[in-house]
């Protein structure tokens, strides 16, 4: 499987997901550019990485989800690519149009890093069927603007179709019913706040996160 | 604004922070009166911040060569061989004047310079800590600092990506007016690839790089080392803006040109910005400058010379660069859309000449700014020493819950957790072990290796203020002490000595007390200072700030499967106590929380038995023979014990005193001393090779259950103590405390 | 000239900063405060040139929807100043 | 009746979303735009009262001294509205 990572300017997680993605496909990741105009052709998954892209300026990730690669993941996307965004890969991808809803500033307003307890809601999705249903999972967040909001018709829509795939068992953000992490209606784009890619290792404190992307590796 | 004034009067003189002996030094080398500009420049190199004049011929008595020193002190940070070719490059800073006129950019701008100063050198950040001390919890302003800066400490660290991974915090009532934000930075770099700030040759293109000039902290340098007053809110303007985002292009901006060859020689602009870069690479390399001001990239319209070269704005590096590698250095900086150009060149005149609108705005030798630097010898005096208290005369409490809880929640026991929570710890993803454990020193492992470094800052002022010598040797002995508690091996420290006003002899008396008995614990350990900083003048309105070296110390474990935290203890497990124990309380937290008082001779520290004890406990833990390890320091033998419960989530037993009075044997501070978890089986070897050493160890307790409990004393419910430990600091930020200005 | 572009939560999303201004206001004393929002205010200087200022207004439109504002959760306004 | 306060950087304090905004909306082609600031606006909701709009506007401007705007590096400005 050949996995590719982007990086835009401030993106801190970009060598994180890297790790984590040669250290369970044992295989070189691509790093990505943000300027690029496209991805390489062969490739089978696209992760969008955590950190500050632009600083956070204007709000979380709406400046990097208008770069020249993203127009490129929008379009591939579209063709069934395998996208993931963690954290600020998250916000890229629903100001990206990606995903629904939106994500704004955590409740307290603070930032807050801490293990969080998920409880994984659908086994079904090719980002979790490794796991098995109900069961509880812990990933680190780090985070300002984790805050989940959706209109109801959108969140309507979500929990009909299954596609929130992780709730908060202590919501540490106030996103709306405790949604941590959801993916598209045709289930080929994910996007968490928590840190998978921070959970693959036992020095992490606990290796969670293999079977997400265990999972990722068999479903392509 | 003294910068309009063309006319060099005593007045301007004055409003430059220069003495009347220090303008004549001027005068005498310049042949001639200085023009603005060059006063200007003077001013802030021979201010106390940037000349050390006060503190220079003491920090010269610190042990600075080691086996494993590349660098000591005089570079932008120190510099370690942690073998593999690898290095660590470290260095903590203070911030506090700034950090107090506005908490967020204060704190926030801290932590960006102490980063700068380790990339300089060719070294990715690692790690951040941070070591702050805030006035009274009661206090109308604390609660308003506390949150502006830890909240700029995360909002730049976080944003840069350098994990958070530990720290300290005080409160006390001697940092109401004058708060303390101290950062320390530590930094992964090949050891032959470490870079330098002398410039070389003649004629080679010096480049700026970063961020724009404004008129951001003019004067800043002469700010950070003038005594506060109540009107110091008027000096609010200079404070600077940090920008986290441009600090991270420039990190991987200078990183990406330090892979090539381009580079001859880097240094940060930090404080008195442009002028004090630019002087300190040509004094280095013994080379000349010219700069061309109006290349200089500017964000507001007609600044002066005398503003371009006074100005601190943030995120910005001057470099010289290897001729015919300019295009090479001007891509990667687009590439990182930072602003770049060429300013200037470097000379054989020795001279600093400065060129604005084809006019020369300034003309002067180089070598006198450094070499003629002020260096005062100022008095100083010994305050008394203060009475040994002993503990059968210290009043014991009639409940021991009571007491327990009392300090268990007391300001500088209570958990952090409120700060850490919001650093991100874990970006790296090489943080083995951070704040979140409550633990002694940070663990970060090096990126690809299975070897790690140990991190640890400290300080126990009451103890400096007790008996500065003593004080002193303690600060270093804890470090130290905490390092060993990981497994690390230490190898060196950097330091942030935070005192009052160094014109007054028994500040002075601090200073230098404390400097002599850090040194001792240098010597004895074989643990050189390779950075520091000093910061003078913390005082309002004659009050000084208790007196407070904090320092950060540096160690390496060689294989993170070897070392331990305090979060191990097992059912099961029997506690070892290594150390004698006297009962110390005086200038004790037993003392000050329960009979209000900060009375008494700190404990004394014996370098030797701590040297005898810490190499046992890590030979220990290098031979896999404890559970959990955590270090006897605030609130003595009981608070251990519950760190250790809480961290490891399970109950403890101590036993009783024995022939020493309960509150002694619980609430003493004697040093050297670590409380250890060990398997049934691993007791009776550790006991015995312990007295074979000449070590006191003794059984003491056992792990197990949900109750803290001593015999005879205090009985609680883990969960119920680890609740109120937790929610102090919480209530008191979600508290309302009334404006009392108003 | 210069473009004033107000941008805003809609109606019905939460605003956490807005909640927490309120309640440190009544904190203070401000009892009179019953309520607040916060929104941004973004002042652009653009070029001056021969277009209309209807052409003008048009692409500062354009920039809110493709930038300025996330119009999931925002409402904007635009006010040109010269 | 309602209070509008809008905080921004004083003249001269570095702006860095500012600048990083005007520099993307170049980069997305609107290449008029030359400058950008980014301010707050907060819309106070006050219990009405026989209180004077000049007592109102006191109030107002110590809620901004006291915690809206920062004053060591922003301004600030009311607006009155019934
Ligand atoms: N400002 C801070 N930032 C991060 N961590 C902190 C801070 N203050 C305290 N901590 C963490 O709280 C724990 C207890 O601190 P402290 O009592 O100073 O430890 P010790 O006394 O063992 O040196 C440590 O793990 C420390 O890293
Ligand atoms: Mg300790």
């Amino acid at each position: 499987m050949k996995t590719a990572v982007i990086r835009f300017p401030a993106s801190n997680c970009d060598r994180d997901a890297a790790v984590a993605l040669e250290k369970i496909t044992g295989r070189p990741t691509e790093i990505v550019w943000h300027r690029e105009t496209s991805l390489p052709d062969d490739i089978d998954f696209v992760v969008i990485p955590g950190g500050f892209s632009y600083g956070d300026y204007l709000r979380a990730g709406a400046i990097a989800a208008r770069s020249p690669i993203v127009k490129d993941i929008v379009r591939r996307a579209g063709k069934g690519l395998t996208v993931a965004g963690f954290c600020n890969g998250f916000q890229i991808l629903t100001e990206a149009g990606l995903l629904p809803g939106a994500l704004i500033r955590n409740r307290n307003l603070k930032f807050v890093c801490r293990p969080e307890r998920l409880i994984v809601q659908n086994t079904k999705s090719r980002f979790t069927s490794k796991y098995t249903a109900k069961s509880e999972v812990i990933y680190p967040v780090a985070h300002h603007d984790g805050n989940y909001f959706a209109d109801d018709a959108t969140l309507n829509r979500l929990e009909k179709n299954n596609q929130v795939l992780f709730r908060y068992a202590d919501n540490p953000n106030g996103s709306i019913r405790d949604i941590a992490g959801i993916m598209n209606e045709t289930g080929n784009v994910f996007g968490m706040m928590p840190h998978p890619e921070r959970a693959v290792d036992p020095v992490h404190g606990g290796t969670d996160g293999l079977d997400f992307f265990k999972s990722i590796i068999e479903s392509i | 604004m003294a910068k309009n004034k063309s006319e060099i009067t005593p007045e301007v003189v004055a409003e430059h922070g220069l003495s009347t002996q220090e303008y004549q030094i001027i005068l005498d080398r310049l042949g001639r009166k200085p023009n603005i500009n060059e006063l200007g420049i003077f001013s802030v190199m021979w201010s106390e911040h940037c000349s050390y004049k006060s503190s220079r011929r003491h920090l010269a008595k610190f042990l600075t060569k080691g086996t494993r020193v590349i660098q000591g002190p005089g570079e932008n940070a120190g510099v370690i061989d942690i073998d593999d070719g690898d290095a660590i490059i470290f260095k903590m800073e203070s911030h506090n004047h700034p950090s107090y006129i506005e908490p967020y950019q204060g704190a926030a701008t801290g932590v960006g310079g102490i980063m700068r100063d380790v990339f300089t050198m060719g070294a990715r950040p690692i790690a951040l800590m941070n070591a702050l001390r805030f006035g009274e919890p009661t206090h109308w302003k604390t609660k308003q600092l506390v949150n502006g800066v830890v909240a700029g400490i995360a909002g730049y660290g976080n944003c840069v990506g350098v994990p958070t991974v530990g720290g300290e915090t005080n409160f006390h009532k001697g940092y109401n007016g004058n708060i303390l934000v101290n950062a320390m930075c530590v930094g992964l770099a090949r050891t032959d690839n470490v870079f330098y700030s002398a410039a070389k040759g003649v004629g080679n293109p010096i480049f700026y790089v970063g961020s724009k000039t404004g008129r951001d902290g003019i004067h800043g340098a002469t700010m950070a080392s003038a005594e506060f007053d109540d009107d110091s809110e008027e000096k609010r303007p200079t404070v600077q803006v940090g920008d986290p985002f441009t600090e991270k292009l420039l990190i991987e901006a200078c990183l990406e040109l330090m892979a090539t060859d381009a580079i001859i020689a880097i240094q940060d602009m930090g404080a008195a910005g442009l002028t004090s870069s630019s002087i300190e690479m040509a004094d280095k390399g013994g080379v000349g400058i010219a700069l061309n001001l109006d290349k200089v990239p500017q964000r507001e319209d007609n600044m002066t010379a005398y503003e371009m070269m006074l100005s601190e704005s943030q995120e910005r590096m001057l470099m010289v660069i290897q001729p015919g590698k300019e295009q090479l250095a001007f891509d990667v900086f687009q590439k990182w859309e930072l602003d770049v150009a060429q300013i200037g060149k470097t000379t054989d005149t020795g001279r600093l000449v400065l060129k604005h609108h084809g006019k020369k705005v300034c003309d002067i030798p180089i070598a006198p700014l450094a070499d003629d630097a002020p260096n005062y010898d100022r008095p100083h005096s010994k305050a008394p020493a203060r009475d040994i208290i002993k503990s059968k005369d210290v009043f014991e409490t009639q409940d021991y819950n009571d007491a327990l809880v009392k300090i268990i929640t007391s300001p500088n026991i209570a958990s952090k957790r409120w700060i850490w929570e919001q650093y991100d710890r874990h970006v790296m993803t090489d943080t083995v072990d951070s704040s979140q454990s409550g633990g002694d020193a940070a663990i970060v492992r090096i990126h690809g290796s299975n070897k790690a470094v140990a991190i640890t800052t400290d300080c126990t002022p009451r103890y400096v203020e007790a008996d500065p010598y003593e004080g002193g040797k303690q600060v270093v002995a804890e470090t130290w002490r905490n390092l060993t508690c990981v497994g690390a091996d230490p190898i060196a420290i950097t330091d942030c000595l935070n005192f009052g006003n160094p014109e007054r002899p028994e500040i002075m008396g601090q200073f230098v007390g404390a400097i002599e008995g850090m040194n001792e614990a240098c010597h004895a350990f074989d643990y050189p200072v390779v950075s520091g900083n000093v910061s003078l003048y913390n005082e309002t309105n004659g009050q000084a700030i208790p007196p407070t070296p904090a320092v950060g110390g540096v160690g390496l474990i060689q294989k993170i499967d070897h070392m331990a935290t305090l979060s191990g203890a097992k059912e099961g497990d029997t506690l070892i106590l290594i150390g004698e124990t006297s009962g110390w309380l005086g200038a004790s937290i037993y003392l000050s929380e329960i009979q209000s008082s900060e009375d008494g001779a700190p404990p004394p520290v014996d370098l030797e038995v701590e040297k005898l004890n810490g190499n046992y406990v890590r030979s220990l833990i290098r031979n896999r023979r404890v559970h959990a390890v955590h270090d006897c320091s605030d609130g003595g033998l009981a608070i251990t014990a519950c760190e250790m419960a809480f961290s490891s989530n399970i109950g403890v037993h101590l036993d009783a005193a024995k022939n020493i009075p309960t509150h002694g044997w619980l609430f003493g501070e004697d040093q050297a001393r670590y409380l250890l978890a060990v398997e049934e089986h691993s007791v009776n070897p550790i006991v015995s090779t312990a007295k074979g050493k000449g070590i006191a160890a003794q059984v003491i307790g056992k792990v197990g259950g949900e109750r803290i409990s001593a015999e005879g004393a205090f009985d609680v419910s883990l969960n119920g103590l680890r609740d109120k430990h937790e929610s102090w600091l919480p209530e008191l930020m979600n508290s309302t405390v009334k404006d009392a200005a108003e | 000239m210069k473009a004033l572009v107000y941008v805003g939560l809609k109606p019905g999303v939460l605003d956490p900063q807005g909640r927490t201004i309120s309640r440190s206001l009544n904190d203070l004393g401000f009892s009179e405060v019953t309520g607040a929002f916060q929104g941004k205010v973004i002042e652009l200087t653009i070029k001056d040139s021969q277009e209309s200022k209807e052409a003008i207004q048009a692409r500062v439109e354009q920039m809110c929807e493709k930038l300025l504002a996330n119009t999931v959760i925002e409402n904007y306004r635009i006010e040109l100043k010269d």
